[in-house]
């Protein structure tokens, strides 16, 4: 039993974490919410300049590092609350084309991935979020060579800022995954606005043309591979959870400390002190589980359950956090100014995204029948 | 024990709402506005005025004020039957501010000239208060605050600064609570209670937005602010007294179960219309209507000492918490049934009541800081109504 | 809206509080858990004494007073913990007689009740405590003028103490109660070991031969009279909760004051002010809710919803008070000596009684189906 | 990074369940005895100590002491594993208070001598141990103690009163906070760690029922008690610093999730048996399943610290907290499954688990006092672990 990290995990956190505290001040963040893609190329070159594109991907396409490594990495981000096409590209669609791809696929996209030359995403849900093959009905019809798609997706991931996109279709009995050229004709994307300022959006197939080059992976065997990366994600929202927790209890304990009220700081009333105390046991516990899972997934001995449990907890732990935070802040972490609402509002879309904690609870449930 | 409305009041309440449902915003109904996030709404002060003024024609402003002042004395349930109304057809209007903060203060402590120069305003609707309570260092510690008010012949000139002032940027008068005293021992007994014309000269109004995204808040900037002598509640340091009374009529001024009740079943009406309300959520509904009626209860309760003449202590603050925290909770399972979609701002089809839910849960933070913390409410309940003794 | 007692009611109140402070003291209750029919005959005779077996019966049954007399007085009973065959005689089986009976058993039965001369109790769960019509599985079987009746009742309320037993026995498609003598041949009575000392037993018929003069009601409606009785059982069980907790909380704020840990009572600590400010907000509505119902019920006008809401919410925040109550006794309160565990336990007896809390909130839920 | 137990460990694991599958008491794996509701036994006592005494036989009561005094040096995961099976199949015999409360307190702070004589036997189980820290005065407030030992040249005289004291009544040994200076400021800086035969004249033990039942705890009372001034533990009036490194030991002495998970597991396999457990209930159980994975992990975490040498502050306060709450929700939900048939106490077919449920939980009310009320673990974690100051 081990908790610690190693040297090579020691060094991606420091990495991130100072190259994040510089280059992702609370400043760039309120900018990006506001940005249309949420992300720069300056900082996205920075970024694929430091290799954390190619975060658990094999060092002949690219890559540099694991699944643990990139759920560090992660981690920080959380912490700045960091907003842009990453975990789009690298934790759904760099895993699914690793999982799924051909090794032509693998060596056409990974690659520049890591490079930062393509941003790709992943389109799944249409029309409910129970991530379920059910709700996969987008329709991919062959066609000679080729294949023609009639559907539309909702909430996709960096909707506007990718390259390409893997479309999880409906062939007859079975879903399969394409990879698909944003620009090809018949793709309309239409951005969302969300609450959280990340960037979704729905696409619009209409009659598209796919070759059946751009199959990834078996015919009507998608969702296999679609399970697997759903696990990921969950972990990956999960450490991404964690650092946004604690860096909220970090904002708070600041405040508590320096805040006045009836001659003390605030930080020494009973009622703070045990709502931090208990911040602090469920972010432990949260990094505890999250960890557990994405050493296990980095070990190819992932289960469903451990999964489930880690996002039950975390997506739950992370929103008592926030809520904490905010009775703790007073008025003041209300408004707009403040940067707390941003991770407030965030800790919701990743609850939510993949699953949040009432469909994880029901998972377990369903294990234990 | 009756736990019955008066025929007089069931047809009280009938003539309301046959009154909103005609003359109530129809926008405003059709997308199902929650009090709070009325400000979410376009042009919506316009709104609210003209709302405002409806209810003062009508006369329901003043429902329960002795009728010396315009009132027509009647019991405080009248009040409540209109708020009752008034969020489940999710109008506008009642300016909480004027109507149950500043006024039972006027008539509880002030003098009667005052009462014949502010009440009438405050009864047609026509003008619209707000409060200079809250300082940048003193949020929950009152007793503590800064703003300053120097005699200067027949008048005060005070400066300082106010924050979280609600509608201070279209309110025609604020009530402040200044020092008059930087010695007094107790701090709380050098403290005055002023109406300042939101004109005078000195005046300076800023916006803060909220995390919800509106604009409901401001920081108020008192620069040799003059006010005249004749415009002191009660007298001369003796605003604490004015303000903790006027405190316990705004923790029973908005109906929380009552807000939280419509957002319930509005919530519970667009999932069935979805299908998307399963078993369990099934079951968090029906432990939210528990707590909304447990709330309800609560603030009839006070309603009916409050009308009995009794004294209160804590209850005010316990209808308050409780009121304001199923608030929370309702909005909290709106975002529960609807999860992704609910988190839609815009105004595609996907978002649920056009992107209220991510509205109404937003705002809903602010729920147990405003009209005092919940800790404070949970303080005041222990050491006024159980007699728990102060650590400090 | 008035939440104020009337004369009658304060006067019905200051008798049973003050009749219960000075015989039904913390020894007395801790006697009467340990015996076996939880009160004596000299209790009984002083209850008889004051007229408060004939409560919510009309005077030419020997009665006074209504059902909110009833309730006040239960919520005294409840302050004392009192335990004794109250609640099955009075409650369950003079409301039953007095709904279903007809004018012949009402004269035989309702006047020797409320005389305190004879205990009568109601039999109805078999196998579960879902309190369905459903369950009704004992037969009664009719032979010329007679029925004979087979099966077994669980958790009868009193079952050693009463003298006549109202069973609800399957009769074909219907139920159908019987008012059975329990010296009856072929009766026998178990009884339990409970952890509250409430008195229960269970109830075995092998071919008991009854008379069709004593079926109460109409045959195959019994079920009707049941639902009736179950909401003022509820309501009756949620005021005795009412008194319970508010002796709890009397208890904790005494002890609050009183103890002294880090130069301070206790009681100025913050987190225990906020656990006895959430424990009195608990217990003042579950006062007005309590009050709603039965104020309903007096009226005729009670409801299903009301009743369930009402037993949702006393039961639940009942709990709330009596966990608090201990945390805030800390030891002390965990022992056998200390009267705290008496009202503990009772409460939990008391919330699953006629349906728990997550029998109530199911039954809400299917209301707004 | 590693989440798996070593291959040796996992043998380990396996020897341990072999051994109590075969040697633990029968009549208790069939009753599915939990670890806090052991005294509800018959005649548990003596198997307890016959229990005892074969953990020691095997070299299992002090596997990670240091091998110089009889210890396996292995890592505490091994005592971990250990009473994870212990807690499994529901076996008595690990006597928590001579194994993880005064023997790592005697191995951190007792000098050779004290090891020499005290450590044998707590190893071979035959030794069994109390702890006299609480007072009737002073449960959470320690430094408050006032029980007082005076110096007679070579020995200490005590006199005063004990409370809570678990098993003083079997107890071979008592380890024993008192004071030794009145005037000291702060005052925990005039206590002594003592180590006191039961067998002293003048020692009275009187019992404490609790509301389960069942007999744990007693008073014990001091008069003209002396104890050899050999047997103090560290060194006169340094006793609060014994008494804090051994409260951190006590905190993550007992498994509250591996003996939450038992009970959990045995709970959901009786209801699936009865037919009972419904959707709701199986939610539950799977937000109690979630609970005791992250009390574990939160155990698995601090040991890991432990094993490391590296200093803990909050750790130990938050392993205990969430364990020991993770136990009282799950006893809850045995109540919430069972309803009516859970508060049968006797061994009629209707009582679930042999009346277990009831009785595990009533026994769980202890669990927020016990080892530090949960205020306590709070106020640590605040303190000792954020930093966050004192208001007192």
């Amino acid at each position: 039993m081990d908790f610690g990290l190693n040297e090579q995990q020691e060094m991606m956190q420091t990495l991130a974490k100072d190259f994040l505290a510089a280059e992702y001040t609370d400043k760039v963040l309120k900018a990006m919410v506001k940005d249309d893609l949420g992300c720069t190329p300056e900082i996205w070159d920075k970024i694929a300049g430091m290799n954390l594109l190619g975060l658990s991907l094999p060092e002949k396409y690219g890559g540099v590092g694991d699944f643990l490594d990139l759920t560090v990495v992660l981690e920080e981000m959380g912490r700045v609350c960091f907003l842009g096409p990453y975990f789009s590209t690298v934790v759904l669609s760099a895993s699914l084309i690793m999982d799924a791809g051909s090794e032509e696929q693998k060596k056409q996209y990974l690659p520049t991935i890591a490079e930062g030359k393509i941003l790709v995403t992943l389109a799944l849900s249409e029309t409910s979020d129970n991530y379920t093959a059910d709700d996969i009905k987008l329709k991919a019809v062959a066609k000679g060579d080729s294949y023609i798609l009639n559907g539309t997706k909702i909430f996709v991931p960096d909707a506007r800022a990718a390259n390409y996109v893997i479309v999880a279709a409906r062939t007859g009995k079975g879903v399969t995954l394409f990879i698909v050229d944003i620009n090809t004709s018949g793709i309309t994307v239409n951005t969302y606005q969300t609450v959280a300022g990340d960037k979704q959006g729905e696409i619009i197939f209409k009659d598209v043309k796919i070759s059946a080059k751009d199959i990834l992976g078996e015919v009507n065997q998608g969702w296999s591979y679609i399970e697997k990366v759903l696990r990921k994600a969950n972990i990956a929202r999960c450490a991404e959870m964690v650092g946004m927790a604690e860096q909220a209890l970090k904002l708070t304990l600041d405040y508590a400390k320096e805040r006045i009220a009836f001659g003390h700081p605030i930080g020494a009333f009973q009622s703070i002190q045990h709502r931090c105390a208990d911040m602090k046991m469920d972010i432990d516990g949260s990094r505890f589980i999250t960890y557990q899972s994405a050493w296990k997934i980095n070990e190819g001995i992932d289960t469903e359950k451990d999964v489930a449990i880690a996002k039950a907890f975390v997506s739950q732990a992370c929103q008592r956090v926030m809520h904490s935070a905010h009775q703790v802040h007073g008025a003041i972490g209300f408004t707009e100014d403040h940067i707390l609402h941003y991770y407030t509002k965030r800790a919701r879309a990743y609850e939510f995204s993949f699953g949040g904690a009432d469909t994880q609870l029901e998972k377990i449930a369903a294990l234990y029948r | 024990m009756d736990f019955r409305f008066s025929l007089e009041e069931e047809n009280f309440r009938q003539e309301v709402a046959v009154f909103l449902e005609k003359e109530g915003p129809k926008e405003w109904q059709k997308k199902k506005v929650s009090f709070f996030d009325m400000s979410g709404q376009e042009n919506w002060i316009a709104i609210h005025r003209e709302m405002s003024q409806k209810l003062g024609a009508k006369g329901w402003l003043s429902l329960h004020w002795p009728k010396e002042y315009g009132g027509q004395g009647l019991s405080p349930f009248y009040r409540l039957i209109l708020r009752e109304e008034l969020a489940k057809y999710h109008c506008p209007g009642y300016h909480s501010l004027s109507v149950d903060f500043v006024a039972p203060a006027i008539l509880l402590k002030g003098s009667d000239e005052l009462k014949k120069r502010f009440l009438p305003g405050i009864a047609s609707g026509e003008v619209m208060w707000c409060e200079g309570l809250s300082e940048p260092g003193h949020g929950s510690d009152l007793a503590a605050i800064e703003s300053f008010a120097k005699q200067d012949g027949e008048s005060y000139v005070v400066n300082g600064q106010k924050i979280w002032t609600t509608y201070a940027h279209f309110a025609d008068w604020m009530f402040l609570l200044a020092r008059t005293d930087r010695q007094a021992q107790p701090n709380y007994r050098g403290l005055t209670f002023f109406l300042v014309d939101m004109h005078t000269p000195g005046i300076t109004v800023n916006p803060i937005i909220n995390m919800a995204g509106h604009y409901d808040f401001n920081e108020v900037f008192f620069d040799d602010v003059r006010i005249p002598k004749e415009n002191i509640v009660d007298s001369i340091n003796r605003g604490w007294y004015v303000a903790m009374a006027l405190l316990d009529f705004e923790r029973t001024s908005d109906l929380g179960y009552a807000i939280a009740g419509t957002l319930l079943n509005d919530i519970v009406e667009c999932a069935r219309e979805r299908d998307i309300l399963d078993a369990q959520n099934q079951i968090r509904m029906a432990e939210l209507v528990v707590e909304c009626e447990v709330a309800r209860l609560t603030h009839y309760h006070v309603t009916w000492m409050q009308a009995q003449g009794k004294g209160t202590t804590y209850e005010a603050a316990a209808c308050k918490l409780l009121g304001f925290e199923s608030i929370q909770h309702v909005a909290e399972f709106g975002l529960k049934v609807f999860k992704q979609f609910g988190l839609l701002s815009d105004k595609s089809s996907l978002a649920p009541l056009y992107g209220r839910i991510s509205s109404c849960y937003l705002r809903s933070f602010g729920h147990s800081m405003e009209a005092g913390t919940s800790e404070i409410d949970r303080d005041v309940i222990a050491q006024r109504g159980l007699g728990l003794p102060r650590l400090r």
